[in-house]
């Protein structure tokens, strides 16, 4: 048999194969370049960049859970200036299709970072994380409410040519309607999930783990959330849904293509293996000649409501 | 072909022994031989299911072996689940490591005298200095220290060669060797070093935090140099999750610097006590 | 030492200890008598009750996922008749101190079950269930909204004279609002957290692994969400908040009581181990007594904000 | 003192030996001896973590020992994860085992000729049926089917004792026995049945669940009773999540019943196919 067809668009970004990294878990993407060929990646997404360096948190900044890990980096990155001067040229010579996730503290920043990255020909999209907090509403995230995520994607919309992508935060009552925002103000796709917020404290120390106290959850352990979620909204919208959450294997990437993703994101698995975003896709490619699927397509949302008995 | 640039390998586990229930030494196969400089780590796991989910750094104890055949060991102690889980393993069953990874020890001056000090599991980086050092012919002494005789490290792993140098066990209870903390001993015998053989002097140096920022405080005062093996919690082990972050200076400043990438060893200078 | 006071006050329902089942992982509680003395616990918190009996879902409702499991039992129950008449004498027989978990398809079954249920003088508290569906609203959860769980809980207060408690679903955006409009509305205490909504497909047969495709996630894989949940709604509220998910050992358990919880209960643990819930107990008490802890109260809600350096 | 109540207990592994790849036998201590009726499972669990979180499911499959030292054994088949990580625990590791539960076989009735029907590892829970019918000098044969030769169970472990029955081996492939699905066995058997003999007979079977539901209406048709032993995902294994119900006839209407708790063997005609 040919080799499968993986090939997908992803709201104009056409991608070889649905198999990305996740933002924050893969670096700025060259430094995985000692363990595989990064351009066989459908896309590699970099951690996430603001506008000027930023320090992030004070250290305790990772803890371990069962099945996951919380994680309170609070998005330490060296700026958009230096990423586009310094790291953009490494991953055009490593021939990668790469993705920049941006946040701000405001929406003046993340339409600067958005204007600043819409220069850069060779970046592919532009992903908007929007589970960072909105200073002015209290530190509850832009994403949380269907107004405040409608009004981050309209303003980030407005500055860039480029593929927009909306992460979406989980940490909400209904994902749908927060898509639905997303869409009709201008994504290109969403991606989803990013964190679920938890906590962890030492019962002897009577001390938060993280310096931040919360953090956000992520591994195996979110995965059925995840999935339920990348369901809900891949029902809801139009635009291509990008799956994200506890994926760590073949298995666990065809089961968000299943329920409706046109992609995925590989993100805390990275740490256990930093092979496994090229075994995800290849264990993703074996599977559909095992099962002689030629295209992506015909695959792609095609979950069957009942169960079998 | 032997490796020195990070490798995600699968480890066939030929022995993994306990010592007096403190420590453990684990061997594996690898498709390869490693080459590492002392100080670097690995990140290793290797039980079923994802709980615990990440893999624990470990020093990189031995490596060795022939092209297609190489050759890895690790010290650990068993002091949560993960490393309990790795106590648990048995000859046969497989490891999963990336290696070698971060900084190591620089061992590469001339001319130098060199002080290794492990505290606790400590010597798990400082056996290794010590044997590069050893086949180099380098002056160098060992400070062990440990809180009773049985907690120090067996015997039989000290590397020996031609110029084992000399090493002086510290116990806290007095079981054995010197009465006191391996720190209590380095500070001892800095105070009496003349300011010529301090100037020649470097300090390496991997334990328990306190014991390190004591040694580098004593060494600064001295004017000793000194290089210090730090730890901290890790997710990726190799650079991207920023979550293994210390407080470094920066000129007047200060910066999040990761343990993983720019450490483990960090000049002592540099760091934020 | 003398024994520690381990005892609580749960918005009126005075506890000796704050260890408890919950609901629906513990049957009617007489099935653990084989087990243990149940009148050890702080009280035996009861499967959910509805008005009829329910059948529940078709099979296929449980499913395994990383450690932590998803279940879709569609409240399978005897009623709250046959519970009266069946089960509460044994439970009387057993000394057991016990509280119903009730549920209803419309706020009348609700009222309908609380008034029932008020008529039984050894009933210790009414916990109701607010993370059902509710079809008037569409299948959104009562628990969904601030103005639902209000309208809920003062429905049933007014049917009641028994302490009420209200268990809050994790679903939505904001806990702290939520609990608050419990509280607002005549919550004696609130409980939390119910199930986080998941999904589990089998990507072989492409079917979901659940009948009702989605289902609640429980066990250590939620307990990071919980825990800061329940540390959100402590802060926002004066009532006791008794903290649930994910707890599967003393150390579990101390971490909730250290946040802000007044007590906690144990769900999924009771699976793997009949004896989860005295082996909290018992292990709480060792660990008061090494830390000379005298009263629950010295321990509770002393969680210290900064994370050693 | 010996128990036949469900109780918590922790067992010890004396041996854990695998058959071919197929079948594992383990054996464990626990502190007292359980009384058990064929066809009753226990919870089992053992690996360290909480991923996998659940206990599975397994027959108990014989059981004994003295006041203070009792012993039990389970066959398993590794299928997933749990029965892998239960494959790989070695002597002196311990079990988490909460036993007996359900309802077993019903073999108490006089006069009666039984059919004991295994299909793959149903055989663990008719072969403990075959020791108390032979210890009671009962009338049966045993009918055991596979895949193919390799998947039949160890001969060794076939029951012995003074009546053995007979044993009828089938295997799909005809590497062994009868050449065909056990089912094709016993189906063929009944309709050579008298009626006089069918009124005396009861079949007890465990397997696959196309099996089952083969037999039943075989045996129904036939007007032969049985008892079939299903299976069902379990979270709790003791009546108490309500996950593991199935179908059962309630007159005229249909009821989930708990396969744990109602079960695991049931009537084959309660039985909603
Ligand atoms: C660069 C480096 C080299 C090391 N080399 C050795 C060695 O050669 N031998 C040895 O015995 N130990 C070594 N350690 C420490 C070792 O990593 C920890 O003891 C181990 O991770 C503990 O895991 P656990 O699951 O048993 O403990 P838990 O306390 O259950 O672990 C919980 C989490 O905390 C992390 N953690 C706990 N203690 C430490 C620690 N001291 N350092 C880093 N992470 C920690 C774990 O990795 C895990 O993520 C080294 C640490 C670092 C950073
Ligand atoms: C009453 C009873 C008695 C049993 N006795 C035996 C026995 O003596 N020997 C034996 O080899 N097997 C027996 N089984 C089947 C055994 O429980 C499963 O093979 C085992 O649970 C599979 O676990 P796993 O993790 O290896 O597989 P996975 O497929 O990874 O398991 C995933 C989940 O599905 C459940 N599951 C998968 N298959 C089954 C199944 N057939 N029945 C119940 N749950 C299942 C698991 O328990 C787990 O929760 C019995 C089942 C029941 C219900
Ligand atoms: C250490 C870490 C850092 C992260 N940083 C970012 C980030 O900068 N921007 C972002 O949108 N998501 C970030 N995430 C979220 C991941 O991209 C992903 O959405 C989440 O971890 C769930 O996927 P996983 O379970 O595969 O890790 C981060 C996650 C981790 C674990
Ligand atoms: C099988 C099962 C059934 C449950 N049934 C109920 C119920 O009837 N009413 C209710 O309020 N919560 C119910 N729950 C939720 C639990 O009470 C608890 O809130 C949740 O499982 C989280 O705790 P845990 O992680 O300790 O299990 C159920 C949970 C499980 C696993
Ligand atoms: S452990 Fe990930 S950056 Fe250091
Ligand atoms: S497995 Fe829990 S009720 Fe049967």
């Amino acid at each position: 048999m040919v080799t499968p067809d993986l090939s997908v668009s992803l709201g104009g970004l056409r991608v070889k194969n649905p198999v990305m990294s996740a933002s924050g878990t893969f670096g700025y993407g060259v430094e995985f370049t000692p363990f595989y060929d990064i351009s066989r990646l459908g896309a590699v997404v970099v951690k996430g960049l603001s506008l000027a360096p930023t320090p992030g948190n004070p250290p305790g900044r990772i803890v371990e859970t069962a099945a996951g890990m919380l994680n309170a980096i609070g998005l330490q990155n060296i700026g958009v200036e230096r990423f586009v001067g310094d790291v953009v040229p490494r991953l055009e010579d490593a021939g990668a299709t790469f993705v920049a996730n941006i946040y701000g503290k405001t929406l003046e920043e993340y339409e600067a970072v958005a204007r600043r990255l819409s220069e850069v020909p060779s970046l592919g999209a532009i992903e908007v994380n929007a589970s960072c907090p909105n200073v002015r509403e209290g530190g509850m995230a832009f994403g949380a409410t269907t107004g405040g995520i409608a009004q981050l994607t309209e303003r980030v919309r407005r500055c860039t040519g480029k593929t927009l992508w909306v992460k979406l935060s989980p940490n909400v009552t209904d994902i749908a309607s927060i898509a639905k925002a997303a869409e009709g103000s201008g994504a290109d796709a969403v991606s989803l999930i990013n964190t679920i917020v938890g906590m962890a404290v030492d019962h002897r120390t009577r001390r938060p783990e993280l310096s931040n106290v919360t953090g956000g959850l992520s591994g195996p352990a979110i995965k059925p959330v995840a999935l339920r979620m990348v369901w809900e909204a891949a029902k809801a919208v139009r635009i291509p849904v990008i799956g994200v959450g506890g994926i760590q294997n073949a298995a666990d990437a065809l089961e968000f293509l299943l329920v409706g993703a046109s992609a995925v994101q590989v993100g805390t698995a990275n740490f256990r293996n930093p092979r496994a975003c090229v075994d995800i896709l290849v264990g993703i490619e074996a599977f559909f000649r095992e099962q002689r699927i030629a295209r992506l397509e015909e695959y792609r949302g095609g979950l069957q409501r009942e169960k079998i008995p | 072909m032997p490796f020195n640039r990070p490798r995600f390998v699968t480890g066939r586990i030929l022995r993994n022994e306990g010592r007096g229930e403190i420590f453990y030494r684990i061997e594996a196969t690898i498709p390869e031989p490693v080459r590492f400089v002392p100080g670097q780590f690995a990140m290793v796991s290797g039980w079923p299911g994802n709980d615990p989910l990440l893999p624990r750094p470990l020093a990189v104890f031995r490596a060795g072996g022939t092209r297609g055949k190489g050759k890895v060991e690790f010290v650990y102690k068993v002091v949560g689940r993960g490393t309990a889980l790795l106590s648990g393993l048995h000859p046969g069953e497989t490891l999963s490591i990336t290696l070698p990874l971060g900084r190591g020890f620089d061992l590469d001056r001339e001319g130098r005298t060199y002080w290794l000090v492990g505290g606790g599991v400590g010597f798990s980086s400082v056996f290794p200095a010590a044997v590069v050092l050893g086949r180099r012919r380098a002056a160098f002494e060992m400070f062990l220290g440990a809180r009773t005789r049985e907690h120090l490290p067996p015997r039989e792993w000290t590397p020996g060669g031609k110029t084992p140098g000399t090493i002086h066990f510290c116990t806290e209870d007095g079981t054995a060797g010197f009465h006191g903390r391996v720190t209590d001993a380095v500070l001892e015998r800095l105070r009496r070093l003349s300011p010529e053989s301090a100037s020649r002097m470097t300090i390496l140096a991997c334990g328990p935090r306190e014991m390190l920022r004591e040694i580098a405080a004593a060494a600064a005062e001295r004017s000793v140099s000194a290089q210090v093996a730090l730890e901290n919690h890790m997710a990726c082990g190799f650079g991207v999750c920023w979550g293994c972050v210390v407080s470094l200076w920066d000129g007047d400043r200060t910066a999040y610097r990761r343990v993983c990438r720019e450490g483990p060893v960090f000049d002592a200078r540099e760091v934020v006590w």
